[in-house]
């Protein structure tokens, strides 16, 4: 092994827990805004929708689907000049943050759209029925009522992002991911790989737990 | 207020409406009877918008509903509340939120809308349930939370899709109440959709029947109660029954003093009577006797004259009761 | 699973599966013509990894795999147990040190970011050269005989360096103060191979060559293997594809 | 063959059944009134075990539900058939295949099933809607479906949480005679929750009721709408008048000829009456004339003599109508 | 660039695109199987559930988090003797499908869980009333309620497996995003990126639109 393991932690593991906190915190909440406002989108332009428009449908769902279609390593180097024109650099943990909200917008779209389309019918109808706007419907209605549903697939999509994040190392984001990929397999370390791997289980649980415990709370 | 003619509605091949013509006045309470799966619903929600027409014209404030524009459409439906048959509460609100929604939409001021809202829910009896969600509530205060909810706005024009269904009577009347006062107030417009036909009698100016899509009666509930017409015969499920003598429908009122009507009639004069059926209903402007006599034909015409003596309003049946 | 290996070797001569990483890839296609004169079907098995072509060698998915040099042999055969054999170096390309920012190594400021490989046998052979340049110094390596990030002893300049893939390694060079990288992908990535401001002092030791399980050293296809390598006409065409990026080592 | 005694049941602290005791007998229809929230439905779901209560004993065929296993409260439940108050349809399955699902779960032969389904469709008369899905049908469609499937089983006992609330009335007629059917000819126990006293009236034997989780009057059916005590006026929304004079609540059956009698009263005495209020109703062994007559004080004593003589029930009600 | 273009086609991207579609749809299948059998154990479990047991719960939803936590890579090497007990070897479409599966099972499992969840508790309860078994309320019942949500979900999963599919290049599975790795981004042939991009998407496409009609056909 040729080297502490206090030095391990310290040099590697703990900047990379940080790292990956980061990197997730932030993709999380940066594609949960734009994957939910795509998921609107689709939501209220879809043929039985609020507002239907077959036009605005058909584009953001084709932009969704051809986003989708990257592999995430490609879809990380298809979009380096944007990224370059974003964070400045097209190499770190900021620069990795791009693509990983790119990647994982359209996924959480996908997401919150099934989660909106199970709002019952009659309910929206009664907030018609009272006169709400389509931005109070969304808001006050489908939103509200699909609370639990959508906790549930955030935490879904923040633990695809959390993997996704691993892949990020391919733009030396570094993380716990690429710590276990390059410190552990590729170093033929297995303590190093598996070491990480059972952080990331803690990370894991940990998130799923705080998403379970919110969607009952919002049941 | 509300002008329909020619109204059209189909859900694919099957005509729900069919060439419906219908005015309801300012200030009305108007009662929508008919058999299940007639229609009523859907007109209903023809009204407010909610359901597109096929055909015809459904004016409303001299407006046609179908023309309207999103936003003016929104904005037409902010005078008109609506109780759904089926509740549609919003689940994951309580009681308070749920009453407090059209509030919000309308963007009253917090102080007014609290003020409203807890006015609201005491007027329908839930102050205990107020922070209750839909799925603690039983059937009868889920319907009044819908019922709190259609009218927190003090809209125009309340449309009452079986509001009382899931009631015990006292609570209904109290609703009733509730809303024979705002009528008489406000001068809201009501129309209720029902299959208790005392709420009819008890609230109604007006009524119709629908049948498969189609009007087949209306008028002024008493009349049409004491014409006790085939079809409303029909939708109360009465059977005719044939034996001698001459039916008369009766309705004896307060003027007429229906308590004491057949003591009276007895002393006044010697004719023999059978009451075939009927009782004391509750009407809009007072309690009256309701009801089918049998007389022997030979008394038939005496007694009819002591009935217009007496101010009494009746009716000559076929045959039957 | 030898036995049946063998068996499977008598009725399936013709059909040699080699497996290959992504930066040799067209070195190996470029065998396939000469390979088929020698009675041989070339089946290439491309790996998007640097260990698995050996697992799976060693697993006996494998005839042969051509795509890594024998000190990071050394080092998967000292950490898994395996007996893989090297049999000869074929061909190589080299490891330099580049910069769009800098014009010599000694220009590399204080706090400079620096790409390096990710893995591991690329990685050893960067440090190594970064301590010929005079960036840092090594202590011992800690992976098997291969140096790792963890082994930079002394760094007076404080650089980062920061693993990246290839294409990372391509971008970083935009990005960053200086990026290791290979001639090879250099090139293949429209830059200019020559245009490094440091490159390794010997890159002999790490020429590429064929990998075999320890039972087929002499196998009966190696020898045609090698020969179909040396050909006039595979050296044409890797020249052609990768236009003399790699050098060969008869 | 229902034993209740003790029961107590609480959601949170929220007391919603308290030492209810009851006895239903077999074959017996017995009807469950009560104002809104009394605690009607949370009662009928405790009987087939849907709800676990909190004390007291639960008794079906002689066996305490709480004690059953989890095989055994199934198997019990296919005895059993429960008519929901908000219908609870699969929304994804038609007519047919929401009233073939209690026979799939018995596991019938697919001849059987199709046959019981067609004619219980039939029954409630929906055969023209057989394809359709829940959110194609109307309130009262919908209500028929859950009753269909409700008694597709032919189930020993049938709990009815306001099964005829959303049907017109000629409708609700059809599906109470239907259940008066079923109940003579097969002997069911029939459970009715309902807000209307009609149908109490026009089915039931017995009854209860429930106020606010306790029960606080039972018994034969006629008996309490004669007595018309406090609890029931309560609940109907009767108010106390304060007049001078005597109040009798009479019940004049079929064999005292209700529909002669007043006729007869006034040809054979001369006592002066009010008819203060009631009618005709239908009870469930014939029409009879329910309600209240004042009499004058000096009259009162004769008045009962003749009551008595023409074998007419009565009650002399404290004060008031 | 060292391959005509009709060498490229015949000789890469058709093995490529025909071991995608297998391994995609096999692993789809397989997970979809599997995922949906935890989905179920985890639904009637949990605390709230037709039969709750913590126990049984606690363990599978571990499992879940467990191998949710592994990079994908990681997961399939750590899984290889696992692999080649089942397919008997490490290395291609076959080997590759073991970790495809895997990983996407538990991923499945959470998206169905949710799914089902969705399920109104009244319809479940008026089932119970009939009498019917835990088994019947799962597949009478609830599975059936919850088709159009189940249908939405798979096509989420599976392209999400189209997506992991790529990463199955580091077992030598081929298959188009592994080549257009593989052969064009880390050879930096950007014909062979795009193109084979191009075909991921128009596979996105069609599976996205079968799985949108599906779904509209079950509502
Ligand atoms: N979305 C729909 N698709 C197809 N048919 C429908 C739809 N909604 C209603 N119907 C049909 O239209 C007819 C009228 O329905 P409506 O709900 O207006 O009846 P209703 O008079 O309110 O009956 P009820 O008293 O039972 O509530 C019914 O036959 C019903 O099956
Ligand atoms: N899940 C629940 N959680 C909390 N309280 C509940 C729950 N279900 C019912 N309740 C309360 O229990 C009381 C009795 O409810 P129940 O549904 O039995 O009334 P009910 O007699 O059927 O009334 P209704 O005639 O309005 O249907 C009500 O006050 C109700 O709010
Ligand atoms: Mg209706
Ligand atoms: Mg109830």
């Amino acid at each position: 092994m040729g080297h502490s393991f206090v030095e391990l932690v310290e040099q590697i593991i703990y900047p990379a827990v940080k790292t990956t906190l980061y990197m997730v915190t932030i993709a999380t909440i940066f594609s949960a805004i734009f994957g939910f406002m795509i998921a609107i989108l689709l939501y209220v332009t879809r043929k039985s929708g609020l507002h239907p428009n077959v036009g605005v449908f058909t584009v953001i769902n084709t932009i969704v689907n051809v986003i989708r279609s990257f592999p995430f390593v490609i879809l990380m180097v298809s979009i380096i000049p944007f990224t370059r024109f974003l964070v400045g650099t097209s190499i770190g943990k900021n620069a990795a943050l791009v693509p990983l909200t790119i990647a994982s917008a359209p996924f959480m779209a996908r997401l919150f759209e099934t989660s909106f389309e199970s709002v019952d019918e009659e309910v929206i109808e009664a907030a018609k029925a009272c006169g709400a706007s389509n931005i109070q419907i969304i808001f006050w209605v489908v939103i509200k009522e699909s609370f639990p549903l959508l906790a549930q697939n955030l935490t879904l999509a923040m633990i695809s992002i959390l993997g996704f994040s691993a892949m990020a190392g391919a733009v030396g984001a570094g993380g716990l991911g690429s710590v276990a990929l390059m410190y552990g397999y590729q170093n033929f370390n297995d303590s190093i790989m598996y070491g990480t791997v059972i952080i990331l289980i803690i990370l894991v649980q940990f998130i799923q737990f705080v998403g379970n415990k919110l969607c009952d709370y919002l049941k | 207020m509300i002008e329909v003619s020619g109204l059209e509605k189909k859900y694919g091949k099957l005509q729900v409406l069919e060439n419906i013509d219908l005015e309801i006045k300012k200030g009305e309470i108007f009662g929508l009877v008919g058999l299940s799966g007639a229609g009523k619903s859907t007109l209903l929600r023809c009204i407010n918008g909610l359901v597109p027409y096929d055909g015809g014209s459904l004016k409303v404030q001299g407006i046609e509903i179908q023309k309207l524009g999103k936003a003016q459409l929104r904005n037409f439906r902010k005078n008109i509340g609506m109780i759904f048959q089926n509740f549609s509460l919003l689940e994951r609100c309580n009681v308070y939120e749920n009453v407090a929604f059209p509030m919000k939409v309308w963007k009253k001021n917090s102080v007014e809308t609290d003020e409203q809202v807890r006015k609201m829910v005491r007027l329908v009896g839930l102050e205990d349930k107020i922070e209750s969600r839909p799925r603690q509530l039983s059937g009868g205060q889920k319907q009044r939370v819908a019922i709190a909810r259609a009218m927190v706005t003090e809209p125009e024009i309340l449309l009452c899709d079986e509001a009382t269904s899931a009631l015990d009577p006292k609570t209904a009347t109290s609703i009733l109440n509730l809303l024979k006062e705002i009528n008489q107030k406000m001068g809201v417009t009501i129309i209720i959709v029902t299959h208790q036909m005392e709420v009819v009698e008890q609230i109604c100016d007006r009524m119709a029947l629908l049948q498969a899509g189609k009007i087949i009666l209306k008028g002024e509930v008493k009349q049409l109660f004491l014409e006790n017409s085939e079809p409303l015969r029909e939708l109360l499920g009465r059977k005719l029954t044939f034996e001698p003598g001459v039916f008369i429908r009766i309705l004896i009122e307060n003027k007429s003093n229906y308590r004491k009507f057949f003591y009276e009639l007895s002393s006044e004069m010697k004719i023999a009577y059978e009451i075939c059926d009927g009782g004391i209903r509750n009407f809009k402007d007072g309690s009256a006797f309701l009801g089918t006599l049998k007389i022997e034909t030979k008394d038939s015409d005496e007694f009819m004259r002591y009935l217009k003596k007496k101010k009494v309003l009746f009716e000559v049946q076929e045959n039957g009761a | 699973s030898g036995k049946e290996e063998k068996k499977e070797e008598k009725k399936e001569v013709t059909t040699l599966k080699i497996g290959a990483s992504p930066n040799v890839i067209e070195v190996v296609h470029a065998m396939e013509d000469s390979l088929e004169k020698e009675g041989y079907k070339l089946e290439v098995v491309a790996f998007d990894d640097i260990k698995q072509p050996n697992v799976a060698l060693d697993e006996g998915s494998l005839d042969g795999n051509l795509y890594q040099h024998k000190p990071f042999l050394d080092s998967f055969n000292n950490d898994n147990g395996t007996k893989l054999k090297f049999v000869e170096p074929l061909f190589g390309g080299f490891t330099a040190l580049y910069s769009e920012k800098w014009n010599s190594v000694e220009e590399i400021p204080e706090n400079a970011k620096i790409g390096i490989f990710q893995d591991a046998s690329n990685q050893h052979r960067a440090l190594v050269l970064g301590e010929e340049a005079g960036l840092f110094t090594l202590g011992e390596p800690s992976n098997n005989g291969m140096y790792t990030l963890l082994d930079i002893k002394e760094n007076p300049r404080n650089l980062e360096l920061v693993p990246l893939d290839t294409g990372g390694l391509n971008q970083g060079l935009t990005d960053l103060d200086g990026c290791f990288n290979q001639g090879t992908s250099m090139f293949l990535a429209e830059k200019d191979p020559t245009s490094y401001i440091a490159i390794e002092k010997d890159n002999s030791k790490f020429a590429i060559g064929l990998v075999v399980r320890e039972e087929d050293e002499n196998a009966e296809w190696v020898e045609p293997f090698l020969k179909a390598f040396r050909t006039e006409d595979t050296k044409k065409k890797i020249d052609e594809y990768y236009q003399g990026s790699y050098v060969y080592f008869d």
